[in-house]
């Protein structure tokens, strides 16, 4: 056993915060602090930054476009940018589909379709989930029926998140109806413009838009557009979701959001002081505080797991279930930090951020405080999204503990 | 000791329950916030016309005889509804204060005038720094002539988005006192705004207004305190009603939405949250009934009762609510939802006049005897 | 709605409270402040002194030797017994066993059985738990088969509270093997002085001894002892258990740890003055507080339930659910409030609790602080003895959520 | 970073298990614990002679060249196997709090009898009001002639009942000093009594007790801490390894036990808590890391580390206790049931040294920069 940081990785993690000072535009880098999801121009604008020095995606081959970083240096990497507060990436093109991709794509797909999602010039999102198919994939029903060169897509897909923005989709449907569920599915992409899509946004409990509703109505996709083999979708599905091992434990976003936390308690005014002097609350705060280190370092754990070595698979619930509760938690508090503002509702001041109504509290100027109360409702989704933690729990119980 | 509703108080509830089911259903809810208003002057003659202001007031006061048990019956319903309109802010807050005033004629104007709908009046008490803490009040109050004028920055105030009139708290030289102040008189700046619930507040500021005293130093802080009692029994209520009308969507759901081949409901894990979620219902009930019994009691025993219901309910609340979207699952966390409006609703009860931690506080500053708190006198 | 106290209830506590500040001996009033239970000594001089008064058994028909005292007064004796730390009685008899017999046994069994169980001079336990039949009481194995005018016992009970100072034992037997599993079973009272009874203690966690395992070995119980009809047992455990809605809720006891808690908390130091004032304990102190005036009025609404409203069974499931995790609750806060001395082993000073050692810490004088670390430890079985947290939660989702 | 043993390390804790197995089975420890001396001598000469005791002590100072974890990994196996003897308080606690004062004729001799186990030291240093506060000592020390003199009262202090030597912090007028004090020596009265783990603790009174100052202030304060941040991973460690049993046992026990016709590790309600316990020893181990990592480092570093290490594992090991006890059902509060006595120790541990809301506080005083707090020096 060993617990020292190499000084390589010491070194890495100097040169990345040193890139980041350096070149996150400082408009960018003041949004950033907002609560609020990064607007397109913003994450295309760092994702064109990114890309000039072959960091869009790191962990992809370096063949490919990715780099040839060990796990603890991607790792410090994220956890870099996010205390730059610099723009989330178009996650679902870099950290979902890009891997299924340089694994299972052909040669002429990579040529197509790689650059530029690297660039952040083709977003994407992912069809997965249906209405009567949520946590339990292996009754999807959207189906795909070879005509020719074409497949002609026909379903109904729920969920999708920033489909209202992007411009392929990655879908998974049925193109094959006699097998067993699992065996039937494959892995479409799909042109959004494609004549057929109707979208329907759908709007959350944070008054923002992440969620879509897509309609496939006859829709044609070129035989081309199958990743890998017919009937192997679910097996690149499940592919796909090994490569959020640890990235679903958020211990970066709430590391930041501690600090947030910190700042707005520091300036909250109590009958007596500042918020932050109170014992009640900073007990709060350090449990956080204390709880987001243990998980850092079940993720570093998870990140030095010999190759191959499966149970990190089955300790990614276990990131997955206690990341997302600290995540809400964490938001929470920041509201509860805020006193009467907390959960006043407040539009994005750069007006990327999509609010019902205007009516904001105009006494919230502090850049850290805006954005909040959307944050801690969205956040509610955190324990749903990505397997709910009911769904986790039984996984821990059936795959670690084997009961 | 009596749990069961009289024919007249079930009659009260009932009405409202109508009311909501066929005036403020989701849809014409939505249309509230979807044309930005939040507010219906329609609904609030409705308030006063069929009683409800007054339904809490005594018939010395111009009302119709009912205790706080009436407030709470039309909050529940409310919760139940997600009602917008400032109820809370103005027909019990503020009217619980003034209520509480020695009689008088502004007072008695002004509860008058608040009973019959034609008037809305905020009380603009809490600050930013408060947090909940009622005895809290950094604003000034300079005599000035015959008058008074007051400086002050006041925080989130219920009701205050429509108001015509403020009921200010401000320091003079004895104390706290209350005033009088014309929304639209000069050296008054109010910005409305929305909460997270879809309900309006305001920060009102108050930069050398004119005002008139309308009860001096001891009054004044035994009002502020005595109408937000009623208050948080008002929210408290509000919440039980709520978690009711959670309870039954999400058990509803559960029943009817299957996944892995089976109903949810016949998950144990499912059943057992539900089960949790009961129980905190139950005991934050069982708190509003400590609340309303203690509603007229010596101060350290109501605060005791009513710091007691506000951190139960206030865990309550969000344990309720965060669970009923978490079984929803993705639905819940939908707009088109009702579920994650309650959720939203509740999140802003749980720290509205102090949240569980400002309470717990509270309760352990009063240190009270634990076996006579629930007698006001033992005759012993 | 109404929810003052009546005069008459007002007058009825203060009674009480002057009844037992006379009566009570100061003795026995000293040892009740400790935290073992009471000796059996003192639980027969105190049955005494109530029954002389005619309140050994209020819950019981007057013309029993109980009272009529309404539910709300039953609930008010019993907790001016706890404020005053009375010991408390041979629950197995007053509580359990008593209403059954009031109700289904024949004249003579009562004339026989009550008035000792009143005057404290026969003590009884109940054989309900099996080895293989704990939550599940339908499968208990132990059989009486008939022969003659006696019942020939052979079997297993476990768990079997107070067996080891208990005279008789109220025991579920299966009379009947031929029909469904329910029907069978039979309410038999068992002398434990009868040739083939064994007895075998079990020391708990606490390092006391309340538990205790019956081995039956062809022992001969005259027909004469069966209460109500062969067969009937299911429902007469069924009726016995319902006369414990409100008492599971311990309601009484968790308000005399506050009290404790407060008094250790007030003088145990810190480095900055005493533990009361500091910040976070107190907020766990007034949380636990909170709960239990929560659940007293919980206990206070289903008194108040109309004769006949089923719902209140089900809400005894709530009472018992939190009011035995906020029973635990308690006493580990008790135990923190000791600080070092807290989990200290500690025999009772009187010599009626046996502890495995002597190896005492002598600095423990104060009374409010012996006991704790056996009542904390004691404690952990509150959530698993009367149908364990996961039954009552099933409970409640069936039988109020109808789930 | 490497989270794998080393075939050393692997071969250490091999060797600890065995023995445990062999030498340390349940039977044998109610023995110690039904002959009431808690303790046996034999044991104690075999972790010496096994090298346990220097396991962790670097060949400089006559030990076996290993670290902290070396000393983890002994500790883990003893909380497995709910070891009686004083290992933490004289092996880690005093023996680790020598060890970080600069070398001297007594601090070498003393570190080299308790590696050798032919003399017990025992650190008395907490008294009843520290409550985890390690800079907390209201014990007076007085010059006399060459010597000095100590009063004061020390509490619960850990390999105190059969230690010949203590180790007393004390005030002198510079500050806190560390003295050696015979237990012998008139002046001093020890009071040993038993914890609810059936561990050996002593309160020792100092009445004017003749003293050999053996660390001057600011050093002595230094290795008081260092001594205890090694004795809180230890007890960690021990913890980890009590609820790595808990877990084992349980998951058995679950499997094996039917009720309503199905095993118990069938309902999904057991299943879910089994996860929620797993998911919490995961993540005290995940801490146990953190601080070995640490252990080194500068103290601001060092105490993050340990308070975040103490405060997660302290709450885990009341929750995994409590819920082994709670999936067992009644036959886990039974004292035949080794998984109560899992129960007793983690309870102890939880509160040994300071709980978890001591430790949280001191992590809301550190206020550690958030980004920086893992790397020592971020070259930049």
């Amino acid at each position: 056993m060993n617990f020292d940081l190499s000084p390589d990785d010491i070194r890495f993690r100097a040169r990345v915060r040193a890139f980041v000072e350096a070149e996150l535009p400082a408009d960018i880098a003041r949004r950033g602090i907002h609560d609020y999801h990064s607007c397109r121009s913003d994450v295309d604008r760092w994702m064109k930054i990114l890309n000039r020095h072959g960091w869009s995606a790191p962990h992809w081959p370096a063949a490919l476009g990715g780099t040839d970083w060990n796990p603890l240096q991607r790792h410090i990497f994220q956890d870099e940018l996010r205390r730059s507060r610099a723009p989330v990436l178009d996650r679902c093109a870099i950290d979902l589909l890009g891997p299924v991709l340089c694994r299972f794509g052909s040669a002429e797909q990579q040529q197509r379709f790689l650059p530029p999602i690297l660039n952040g010039d083709i977003w994407w999102c992912q069809g997965f989930s249906e209405p009567g198919a949520g946590s339990d994939l292996a009754s999807l029903t959207t189906r795909a029926d070879l005509e020719g060169d074409h497949y002609i897509v026909n379903g109904h897909k729920i969920w999708t998140t920033e489909a209202h923005c992007a411009d392929w989709i990655f879908a998974l449907v049925r193109t094959d109806q006699s097998v067993k569920p699992q065996a039937g599915i494959s892995f479409l992409l799909i042109d959004m413009t494609s004549a057929g899509i109707t979208r329907r946004p759908i709007w959350s409990i944070d008054e923002g838009l992440t969620l879509n509703e897509i309609f496939f109505d006859n829709v044609r996709v070129p035989v081309k557009n199958l990743v890998g083999e017919p009937g192997a979708g679910w097996a690149y599905a499940k592919f796909l979701l090994t490569n959020e091992r640890t990235t679903s434990a958020v211990v970066s976003h709430t590391k930041r959001d501690i600090e947030q936390i910190r700042h707005l308690a520091g300036r909250a005014p109590t009958p007596t002081g500042f918020l932050i002097d109170d014992a009640v609350f900073a007990q709060k705060l350090a449990r956080l505080e204390a709880e987001v280190f243990a998980l850092e370092w079940s993720v570093l754990r998870v990140l030095h797991a010999a190759d191959g070595d499966t149970s990190a698979d089955a300790v990614s619930s276990v990131l997955k279930l206690r990341g997302s509760e600290l995540s809400e938690r964490a938001a929470l508090l920041a509201a509860e930090a805020m006193g009467d503002q907390g959960l006043a509702a407040l539009p994005d001041p750069e007006g990327h951020h999509k609010l019902r109504s205007d009516l904001a509290n105009p006494q919230i100027v502090d850049d850290e405080a805006i954005g909040v109360a959307s944050k801690a409702m969205f956040r509610r989704a955190a324990t749903i999204y990505g397997g709910a933690s009911e769904v986790q729990r039984s996984i821990i119980a059936k795959t670690i503990l084997r009961l | 000791m009596d749990f069961t509703l009289t024919q007249e108080q079930t009659a009260l509830a009932d009405s409202v329950h109508r009311f909501c089911a066929r005036d403020y259903d989701a849809a014409r809810r939505q249309s509230l916030i979807e044309t930005g208003t939040y507010f219906s002057a329609d609904n609030w003659r409705a308030f006063a016309d069929l009683g409800w202001i007054g339904a809490g007031v005594s018939e010395a006061d111009g009302g119709f005889g009912g205790s706080e048990i009436e407030t709470a019956l039309i909050m529940q319903a409310f919760g139940r509804a997600l009602v917008l309109e400032p109820f809370l802010g103005i027909a019990v807050l503020a009217l619980q204060t003034l209520l509480a005033l020695p009689p008088g004629e502004h007072r008695n104007a002004l509860v008058a005038g608040i009973i019959a709908g034609d008037v809305q009046v905020a009380l603009a008490h809490g600050e930013l720094a408060s947090r909940g803490d009622t005895d809290y009040c950094s604003s000034i109050a300079t005599q000035f002539g015959e008058g008074w004028t007051i400086v002050g920055e006041k925080s989130a105030i219920h009701g205050g988005a429509t108001a015509s009139k403020f009921l200010v708290s401000a320091r003079c030289t004895e104390g706290i006192a209350l005033f009088l102040v014309a929304a639209g008189a000069p050296g008054v700046s109010s910005f409305a705004y929305r909460t997270i619930d879809n309900q309006l507040v305001a920060d009102v500021h108050f930069s050398e207004a004119p005002a008139i005293m309308i009860a001096a130093p001891p009054a004044a802080v035994t009002a502020i305190a005595a109408g937000h009692a009623h208050a948080m029994i008002g929210i408290c209520a509000e919440a039980i009603g709520s978690m009711d009308e959670l309870l039954v969507l999400t058990a509803e759901y559960i029943r009817t939405r299957r996944q892995f081949g089976a109903s949810l409901s016949s998950f144990q894990a499912v059943q057992h949250r539900m089960a949790d979620m009961l129980v905190e219902l139950e005991l934050a009930r069982s708190t509003l009934y400590y609340g309303l019994a203690n509603i007229d009691s010596a101060r350290p025993q109501r605060d005791h009762a009513i710091a007691t219901m506000k951190a139960i309910t206030s865990t309550a609340a969000l344990f309720v609510g965060r669970n009923a979207i978490q079984l929803h699952g993705a639905i819940g966390v939908t707009e088109e939802c009702i579920v994650g409006h309650h959720y939203r609703r509740l999140t802003v009860i749980a720290v509205l006049f102090g949240n569980e931690a400002v309470h717990l506080k509270r309760l352990s500053m009063l240190a009270m005897p634990i076996w006579d708190a629930q007698q006001v006198e033992v005759a012993f």
